[in-house]
């Protein structure tokens, strides 16, 4: 296995199942929910590429954020996309994780989600319809199966960097490290 | 000098050497514990026969000796008994009065020895008075709470003795001899009025101590709150002696194969024991009261499988009574040692211990697989005999009954291990060290003595089929060391099965352990996926209370039922009876008059009937 | 000797792939139909392998304990274990293992192995829903073992027998498959076969939106892999034991797959049109219809 | 319209506690305005003796000219169908308010919020600090003189392009050269 090529042939092959395995976390922010139980059932059946729901950070594959996200619950996606096991994703869903969206002067929400998470793609939209979730979710396998998806190994390079934009928002940071 | 009287005396001077010892010094009074405690183990596995010693005393003719059957029990007596007084030097330290403690536990230890090996009524009786009256002594150990606990005991043992002696002087008048040898030949000729007083009134004496259903109420407050160390021995091997009388009384005087109604009855009652107190249990939040619970089940699947009687639920009958002797001594000490060191013995505040007890755990859990009777472990062997025997019987609905209890049993089994040992993890409990090596020590020696008479059931099968074959009347009772065979002549292999359990667990063990060690590390228990919400410091999730709620809710009608409400309402009633016949004597001429010929209307009603007859 | 050995272990590994490979065909074969039964298109049949192979090159970065590095070699014991005592097929067209050395009852016991180690490893993991979980799980067993085990009795009076492999054999000489012969004994079973697949209405012990899908709920990655895995060793001997017991086994593969899935049909097209039972609902349910059924099937086996 | 039972309300209220003022505003609903040591007992009245069991809202309007914040309770009735608006008036600067949480129980809710957003006080009321806002240090955002573009800029990022915020019917009126009617201007900024 310490063959390069060989090493090639496994990578290509943990890609394609990671591609079409994709185990997403719903963390139900913002007004965007309402959308996921659209897209996973009967009528755009997200099912047939391989998405399908998880239950707790410790199964998920991909962190979807829908919507504008309070500073309060900030510190909860956080905890929570640290607790996911790599390699994880995380989709902005919606123009408020983009750019603020209608709450680009909201005292109470951040405006840009890649300064938090590493964001490995945006849908946009207010809301996205499931076509476009679904579309999103494509690009997303497009980069996994590229291996571009790295998200993870972005945040844990620049971890300092991300706690400092953190930490910016969030004054009383009680929280156990993350260091895996 | 006679083997058995030199255990017995082992015993009983360890009782006054020990109070004697205990006033000069606690070191001394140790040594003669672990000395008095370990000898006659040493004694009794070294002696492959024992002689019969016979004497006369007051007119009345003792004769000692130690049967086949007796012999099983003698074994329990000696190996529990000693790893309770190991245990006990450990646990009970730091308590007051500890010479009587340990006087009264050799007292109880030597009078089950005396128990066992006498073959006359009266000895048989004296020796049970002493060991009732010493066990009640520990009961009350703990001060003046468990006066109530330590009342109920000793009345329903006093109850029991009575009927016991009873029985011994009618059989006394029947046959004018005091041995069990010539009851048991006289019994098939005695008038059947006697047959059936004399055996009811044993089996009422026995039930008492074997905890049998009307007659269980004692036992899950006396188990559970005498010290823990005397509890190991309680629990395990003085509840035996009840079974012990009761496997003579059945087997002996025939009740199962002459007396069909007999043996029903008794096997229902233990059936109906199993499955009541198993639900009891798994609603208990103290584990010493859940184990005590556990007891009285575990007791009822003994009874049933000594009253159907075929040879294979009386082998059942018997290991189950063996095993029940190591592995709930072994979890007894557990709780024992839990309270040690914890400090209490609440579920609703105990929390993880796992990793502070890690030996303890292990200990508590191969306790439960072998109580839970989950192969590969003794339980099973038991559990598998008892089934195949009941449904080989045709006691088809009894099995169901023994079924559904001790499949509710994996649920009281689950919640000892998570309530002590599992869940999350919480500060107060951060000090908790790994229990003291010699209570540790005991706990192991019984953790290997499991595991090894799971995979090799025939260590205890032997002696017990020997037992069938000499004296109990049973013929061509065939045994193997680790193969069983039920009455259809199939067969299972436990060594087979041990084997590939181990090596199925072990090669997934290794899996999941060396490949995930590289990248795994070790987080806290707070540490979960808790919906992003960071568990705080003085946050606990633990999940104690209501445990079993919906369980309670499915089986609301069975936990209506409570005897000892019963027996409150029987108590109330003859409260109020007898202020009723206090009024009858009224003091007035006029109403005796009115009785009088009351009287003689209710005679003139039935006087056809009785003159006809 | 050696030869033997070889011959046994080559016997385990084949028996244990088939039993891999068929039971997850047969999970992605229930979300496909469960998926076309919802007018969906579904993902393919295949789409498990592909999950347990991400979830197997997923990290598993932390674990709270060995109790729950432990839980899921539990569960394999349950699953492996069990399939070895269990004949695949009939006598001699297939690999014998270790049928011989175990018979039903302690099949009975093997079964409920896993779960309870399982339940061990949820519980060290701290999380409350887990250890909920558990309790659900173990409550509702009680429910649906009563009527099981009041088959298997029936059977057992039937043919007095405990080995399955002898119950086989009884039924191929009477030739009468046992659930015509006692088809109140098969009722019972199939009920009490609901609460044991898990599927809906007796899913209450994985419920994802409740509690978190239960006593997983701590476990990502590899552990969930081998849990993954093991489910799917475990719903082929179950299925492998029904078809053994109440339908004459299977004298070629072929059949045994027609068999197995057929039965497994059963329960998984009665979840898809039944919501969710409450854990003291579910209890109720198997001690009604299925325990009468069972009562009735062992008068049955005594009197007919 | 007949409002009689409003009137009759009114009247009864108006015998039994001083009001600083007191109307009609519309079928089931009228407003008065009292002291504030008026106002528990006026509640309290209310919900005991003319059967107002329902707590509907407590709102607060934040009179910064006048140095002021204005306090309405709603309580409501199902039976009479009215809802009462009960105006009081506590200085900004020393902004303290009687705690009812004992008198229904969903005003701990409402005080919470009122607490976090515009800093009023509650003496001797009981609950956990952080309700939607979680470590909040600058002045309660809701008071008028919190300055929401300032400390968005000052804590949130921007991303380039969103800087001068136009309004967006505007500018695609502008695009496409589309008239915006009078009327409609004063709902654009």
């Amino acid at each position: 296995m310490n063959d390069k090529n060989s090493q090639k042939i496994v990578d290509v092959i943990k890609n394609f199942a990671r591609k079409h395995s994709l185990f997403v976390l719903a963390y139900g922010t913002g007004c965007g929910a309402i959308e996921i139980p659209a897209t996973m059932t009967s009528r755009y059946d997200a099912e047939r590429f391989g998405i399908r729901g998880a239950a707790t950070p410790r199964q998920a594959d991909v962190l979807l954020i829908t919507g504008y996200l309070s500073t309060k619950t900030l510190k909860r996606v956080i905890r929570t996309y640290e607790q996911m096991q790599d390699p994880k994703y995380v989709i902005g869903f919606g123009s408020c994780t983009i750019n603020g969206g209608m709450y680009w002067d909201s005292y109470n929400t951040i405006k840009l989600l890649d300064m938090y998470l590493p964001v490995d793609i945006y849908i946009n939209g207010c809301m996205p319809r499931p076509e476009a979730v679904i579309e999103g979710f494509i690009g997303l396998q497009k980069l996994i199966a590229a291996g571009k998806a790295e998200g993870a190994k972005k945040y844990k390079e620049n971890l300092d960097w991300y706690r400092a934009n953190q930490k910016k928002v969030i004054k009383n940071w009680v929280m156990p490290d993350y260091n895996w | 000098m006679n083997s058995l009287v030199i255990m017995l005396l082992i015993y009983f001077a360890g009782a006054i050497l020990v109070y004697a010892a205990n006033k000069f010094s606690a070191v001394l009074r140790d040594v003669i514990v672990v000395l008095a405690g370990l000898l006659p183990v040493a004694l009794f596995f070294s002696i492959p026969a024992f002689e019969a010693f016979q004497f006369r005393i007051a007119g009345f003719d003792l004769f000692w000796d130690l049967g086949s059957l007796a012999y099983i029990f003698e074994a329990l007596v000696v190996v529990v008994g000693a790893a309770s007084l190991v245990y006990a030097i450990s646990y009970m330290k730091g308590k007051k009065n500890l010479g009587y403690f340990y006087m009264n536990f050799f007292l109880s230890l030597g009078s089950m020895t005396g128990i066992l090996m006498s073959q006359d009524l009266i000895s048989f009786f004296i020796f049970w008075e002493i060991m009732t009256w010493s066990s009640y002594f520990i009961v009350v150990f703990n001060g003046y709470k468990t006066n109530k606990i330590g009342l109920t005991y000793i009345f329903f043992s006093a109850l029991g003795a009575y009927a016991m002696l009873t029985a011994i002087v009618m059989i006394n008048t029947q046959t004018g001899s005091t041995m069990w040898n010539d009851f048991f030949i006289a019994f098939a000729g005695m008038s059947s009025h006697y047959q059936l007083l004399i055996s009811i009134l044993f089996i009422f004496g026995f039930g008492v101590k074997a905890a049998m259903m009307p007659l269980h109420i004692w036992a899950a407050d006396a188990y559970s709150h005498s010290p823990m160390a005397y509890t190991a021995t309680f629990s395990g091997v003085l509840s035996k002696m009840g079974v012990y009388g009761l496997a003579l009384v059945m087997i002996k005087l025939a009740l199962v194969s002459n007396h069909f109604v007999f043996s029903q009855v008794i096997a229902w009652l233990g059936a109906v024991t199993a499955a009541l107190a198993t639900i009891y249990a798994l609603i208990q939040k103290d584990i010493r009261k859940l184990l005590a619970y556990s007891s009285v089940a575990q007791l009822g699947y003994i009874i049933t499988g000594i009253a159907v009687g075929t040879a294979m639920s009386f082998m059942a009958g018997i290991y189950l009574a063996v095993l029940h002797g190591l592995f709930k001594a072994a979890l007894f000490m557990v709780a024992g040692a839990v309270e040690k060191q914890a400090g209490t013995t609440d579920m609703h505040k105990l929390r993880a211990l796992i990793r502070k007890m890690p030996l303890t755990f292990i200990t508590a859990m191969v306790a439960i697989i072998a109580l839970a009777g989950i192969p590969p472990l003794g339980g099973f062997v038991g559990k598998w005999m008892l089934y195949e025997s009941l449904i080989g019987s045709n006691h088809y609905f009894l099995v169901i009954v023994i079924f559904f209890s001790s499949t509710a049993a994996f649920l009281y089994a689950y919640r000892f291990l998570y309530g002590i040992f599992l869940g999350q993890e919480e500060e107060e409990f951060a000090h908790v060290k790994e229990a003291p090596l010699m209570m540790l020590i005991p706990m192991l020696f019984f953790t290997v003595l499991l595991i090894v008479t799971g995979t090799f059931p025939g260590i205890i099968l032997g002696p017990v089929a020997n037992a069938m074959n000499h004296g109990m009347g049973f013929r061509g009772v065939q045994w193997e060391m680790s193969v069983l065979t039920n009455v259809y002549g199939d067969s299972i292999h436990l060594s087979v099965i041990s084997t590939i359990v181990v090596v199925v667990f072990i090669v997934f063990a290794l899996f999941l352990i060396l490949k995930g060690r590289k990248g795994t590390r070790y987080v806290t228990t707070k540490d979960i996926a808790n919906s992003g919400e960071p568990v705080r410091p003085e946050d606990n999730y633990h999940f104690a209370l209501d445990f079993y709620k919906p369980f309670e809710r499915a089986m609301a009608p069975l936990y209506r039922f409570k005897m000892s409400e019963i027996y409150g309402n029987i108590s109330d009633g003859l409260v109020s009876f007898f202020q009723f016949t206090r009024r009858l004597y009224s003091g007035n001429g006029q109403t005796y008059v009115y009785y009088v010929l009351l009287f003689i209307v209710i005679l003139l009603v039935f006087s056809n009937q009785l003159i006809n007859r | 000797m050696m030869g033997d050995i070889w011959m046994t272990l080559l016997g385990v590994l084949v028996t244990t792939l088939l039993a891999f490979v068929t039971g997850m065909f047969y999970m992605g074969a229930s979300r496909k139909i469960t998926a076309r039964v919802q007018n969906r298109v579904g993902p393919p049949i295949y789409q498990n392998f592909l999950d347990l192979i991400k979830l197997q090159a997923k990290d598993t970065a932390i674990h709270h304990g060995w109790m729950q590095l432990l839980g899921p070699a539990f569960l394999m014991v349950s699953a492996v274990g069990s399939l070895m005592f269990i004949p695949v097929l009939n006598k001699g067209l297939f690999f014998e293992n270790f049928t011989a050395d175990g018979d039903i009852i302690f099949l009975l016991y093997l079964m409920v192995f896993g779960s309870l180690g399982m339940a061990l490893g949820a519980g060290q993991t701290g999380n409350p829903n887990s250890a909920i979980g558990v309790t659900r799980g173990l409550t509702q067993m009680v429910g649906f073992e009563i009527p099981w085990v009041m088959a298997i009795v029936a059977l057992i009076l039937q043919y007095h027998t405990t080995n399955i492999a002898e119950i086989l054999e009884a039924q191929h000489r009477s030739g009468v498959w046992s659930m015509f012969a006692n088809p109140y004994a098969f009722i019972a079973a199939l009920l009490a076969a609901f609460g044991m697949f898990r599927y809906s209405p007796f899913d209450i012990v994985g419920a994802p939106a409740e509690l978190a899908s239960g006593p997983v709920s701590e476990n990502g990655g590899k552990f969930l892999g081998t849990m993954m895995s093991s489910h799917a060793v475990f719903a082929f001997v179950k299925l492998v034991l029904y078809v053994d017991l109440f339908m004459g086994g299977a004298d070629n593969l072929v059949e045994l797959v027609i068999k197995t899935f057929g039965l497994y049909l059963i329960p998984l097209t009665y979840g898809m049109v039944n919501p969710r039972y409450r854990t003291e609902q579910a209890v109720r349910y198997f001690y009604g219809w299925p325990t009468l059924f069972g009562i009735i099937a062992i008068l049955y086996a005594v009197f007919y | 319209m007949e409002l009689h039972k409003e009137k009759q309300l009114l009247e009864t209220l108006q015998g039994v506690f001083q009001l600083k003022s007191g109307e009609i505003k519309r079928r089931h609903r009228i407003e008065v305005e009292v002291e504030k040591k008026d106002v528990v007992p006026l509640l309290l009245f209310v919900k005991e003796k003319l059967g107002y069991k329902h707590l509907s809202h407590i709102s607060c309007v934040d009179w910064i000219e006048e140095g002021r914040f204005e306090l309405i309770y709603m309580p409501w009735s199902h039976q009479e169908q009215i809802l009462i608006m009960v105006k009081v008036s506590i200085p900004r600067d020393a902004a303290e308010m009687e705690n009812i949480d004992m008198i229904w129980r969903q005003a701990n809710t409402y005080q919470r919020e009122l607490r976090e957003m515009f800093g009023i006080e509650f003496p001797g009321f009981v609950g956990d600090y952080d309700f939607i806002l979680e470590d909040w240090e600058d002045i309660p955002p809701m008071r008028r003189d919190f300055d929401t573009e300032a400390y968005v800029k000052d804590h949130y990022f921007e991303r380039p392009g969103r800087e001068d915020a136009k309004d967006v019917r505007t500018e695609i009126a502008k695009r496409s050269g589309e008239q915006i009617p009078d009327f409609a201007k004063k709902y654009s900024r």
